[in-house]
């Protein structure tokens, strides 16, 4: 193609300090996402996504290498599996506490509370999945990209 | 009032739209997205006093941090043409 | 006729949804077909979401010290937030696909593509024109 | 209906769009309209009460769509070839469209409180159960994680079969457990080294 | 009609029409640096009245601190998008009206006609 170009994304000093700036805020923005999820919109699914863009961001100014060694591949297909294992263990757990599969009343003494801490466990379980699944996307696509001869 | 904010905002994403359809650079679309993206916001944070439950302003926080991610991805590949990192390892 | 007139939200669906389509099936080039495939699946989630509402009623999300009060469906809802992350988990899958068959063929475009997997199979079946079962042999990858 | 006034020009807006997305030939100019097409469908859930599906549709659709499509234009060809407009596809188009349209005179109108959806006895329970079985005030996410908790794992494993599968057709040759150093720039004489951050 | 209310009302309708102006800026000015230009103030002055005048009417402090929050956003990533996007452009050789495009030398990767042209023309 052409000659490489002379500024680099991480050489823009107004982009970087404002995305280092945000970029703890998203992720904070993320968490409460996550566990405000019972109380108004929100929930695993979406928190994951906003944890992903967060660091796609980061990705994004700062280069693919540094936003790897942040969230390695390895954790991210780890995590990305386990996910849906935190899914279905609590399911598990459930029915050796003699229980239905994924009916939570029985994990605290109140049924009402045992259903909240369920959800919030199988919530953690799909935010973690649909995080490391946006980021192993991202890292395919973009890793794919910067191969000698991948480019079309 | 809130519906005359509304019809202002709505009518700015209309040119809005419409300078993102006329171009004529890559440029001038982008701006016309990202200006769209704050209108959606305000669009959302009018809608939600419109129908007496403004508490769901948490989502046009995501759409301002959305929208900036987005556009920084837009302006990042219409630069290197990859979303990899800064353009120098990519195919030459 | 005022029963018809309340129908229009379904109508401007269906014109959406006819924009999807139409994008998916007069197009060739395949990363053009999965943004109307996007659209497409746009259209089905207004739609499910569209028959959740209930004219008066408010967010699936109780208020604090709530009596009374009529919420929209919340099911349609549940349904359609798990399918918009499905959905861009398998667009994700698509573009992968996309990838995949511009490396292997040069070219992105479905009708170049089915041209050069028919000349692979005429080459091949000249090729073993002797050999039974000539058709059964996979068309390999074409070099573009 | 006071709903009118405010669906009706978003509405208009996501059509023109659509067609927009339909016209361009540049296929980055179309990504870049997805985006807005995500962000406008958004504000349609919201008003539509749909605050959580317009919460997801939020981060996925112009976020995390724009991004993938963006990294799938770097990989491809970045404009259509031009071809003849055919006929073929508007009459399909049209005829689908007619019958569709010809299929909403039976359904109720828009919000009617007595559609058969909201009839169900089930809704009931689902809301009822959340006030008082869960003190959840989150009708969706009660439902979502509980009462149709089957079809959250099945759509959870979806989610992470896709990555499996994007795994396959994108990442080839390399293991998670391998050193950082990959095959790729190896051999590359104009590479740049590692650590050229300072 | 309460004096907040007043307040509000002149907020909302102050801010509307300023986005109104943005966007006629950017439907009207003749090149791309004049049209960012007229698209930074609905990002910054008409999103920013608009949402004062909805903290005016309250709900609760946490629809406050949540349109603060907002507005903070906004303030901060549409100034930084587009002093990044007229970076990217002038980088790429993108000619103001007037200049005689003679001697900028374009650095784009991106290189094609058509709808993703870099050069208009």
């Amino acid at each position: 193609m052409i000659d490489p170009t002379p500024m680099r994304m991480r050489d823009k000093i107004v982009l970087r300090v404002v995305s280092k700036l945000l970029i703890p805020f998203i992720l904070l923005f993320g968490l409460y996402v996550q566990f405000h999820g019972d109380f108004g919109p929100g929930g695993g699914f979406q928190a994951g996504v906003i944890f992903a863009a967060g660091f796609i961001l980061y990705g994004l100014i700062f280069g693919l290498d540094e936003v790897e060694t942040v969230v390695p591949h390895r954790f991210v297909e780890i995590g990305s599996a386990l996910g849906v294992l935190i899914y279905g263990g609590v399911g598990v757990v459930n029915m050796m506490l003699g229980a239905n599969f994924l009916d939570y009343s029985v994990l605290a003494h109140d049924p009402a509370h045992g259903r909240h801490y369920g959800i919030l466990a199988i919530e953690a379980g799909v935010g973690l999945t649909v995080f490391a699944t946006m980021m192993l996307i991202f890292y395919a696509f973009a890793d794919r990209g910067r191969r000698p001869g991948g480019a079309a | 009032m809130f519906a005359a904010a509304m019809a202002g905002i709505l009518a700015t994403m209309l040119m809005a739209l419409a300078r993102a359809s006329k171009g004529p650079t890559v440029f001038d679309r982008i701006l016309a997205m990202n200006m769209f993206g704050t209108q959606t916001v305000l669009v959302i944070a009018v809608s939600g006093f419109m129908s007496g439950r403004p508490e769901w302003l948490d989502l046009a926080i995501v759409y301002g941090l959305v929208n900036f991610i987005g556009t920084i991805a837009v302006l990042k590949f219409a630069k290197f043409g990859n979303l990899a990192d800064d353009g120098r390892r990519a195919g030459s | 006729m005022t029963g018809l007139l309340g129908l229009w939200h379904y109508w401007m669906i269906i014109a959406l949804m006819m924009v999807g389509l139409y994008i998916v099936i007069a197009r060739d080039n395949l990363v053009k077909k999965i943004m109307g495939l996007n659209i497409f699946q746009t259209s089905v989630i207004l739609f499910y979401v569209a028959l959740a509402k209930v004219e008066g009623g408010t967010a699936p999300i109780i208020p604090e010290g709530a009596e009374h009060v009529v919420y929209s469906n919340p099911l349609p809802h549940v349904l359609m937030l798990t399918a918009i992350v499905v959905g861009v988990a398998t667009t994700a899958l698509g573009l992968a696909l996309c990838v995949r068959i511009q490396e292997a063929y040069g070219s992105n475009e479905e009708d170049e593509i089915v041209r050069m997997d028919v000349e692979g199979l005429a080459r091949r079946g000249d090729r073993a024109e002797s050999a039974p079962h000539a058709d059964d042999v996979p068309p390999e990858e074409v070099p573009a | 209906m006071p709903s009118i006034p405010v669906e009706l020009p978003i509405f208009i807006l996501h059509l023109l769009t659509a067609l927009l997305i339909a016209r361009l030939r540049g296929l980055f100019s179309a990504a870049m309209l997805t985006g807005i097409f995500s962000l406008l469908s958004c504000c349609l859930f919201t008003l539509m009460d749909a605050v959580d599906v317009a919460f997801t549709e939020a981060a996925v659709g112009a976020g995390i769509s724009t991004v993938l499509i963006l990294g799938t234009l770097a990989l491809t060809d970045r404009e259509e070839r031009q071809r003849p407009a055919r006929a073929l596809p508007f009459v399909v188009v049209i005829v689908t469209g007619a019958a569709l349209i010809y299929g909403t005179f039976d359904m109720p109108p828009f919000g009617a409180a007595d559609a058969p959806i909201h009839m169900h006895p089930v809704v009931q329970t689902f809301v009822h159960g959340a006030e008082h079985d869960f003190h959840i005030p989150n009708i969706v996410t009660v439902i979502l994680a509980s009462y149709r908790g089957y079809d959250t794992l099945g759509e959870t494993a979806v989610i992470f079969t896709a990555g499996v599968g994007v795994l396959l057709l994108l990442v080839e040759g390399k293991r998670a457990g391998d050193p950082p150093s990959e095959p790729d720039h190896g051999s590359d004489g104009s590479d740049v080294p590692r650590d050229e951050a300072a | 009609m309460s004096p907040v209310d007043i307040a509000t009302l002149v907020l909302l309708v102050s801010g509307a029409a300023f986005c109104v102006v943005g966007g006629v800026g950017v439907l009207r000015m003749p090149d791309f640096y004049t049209r960012t230009h007229a698209a930074s103030i609905p990002d910054t002055l008409g999103a920013g009245l608009i949402l004062v005048g909805l903290m005016l009417q309250g709900g609760g402090w946490i629809v406050t601190v949540k349109l603060v929050f907002v507005l903070a956003l906004l303030l901060l990533t549409g100034p930084t998008a587009s002093h990044a996007l007229v970076k990217a452009a002038h980088a790429s050789g993108l000619a103001w009206k007037g200049e005689d495009d003679t001697h900028h030398t374009p650095l784009q990767t991106v290189k094609v006609g058509g709808d993703d042209a870099v050069d208009p023309g």
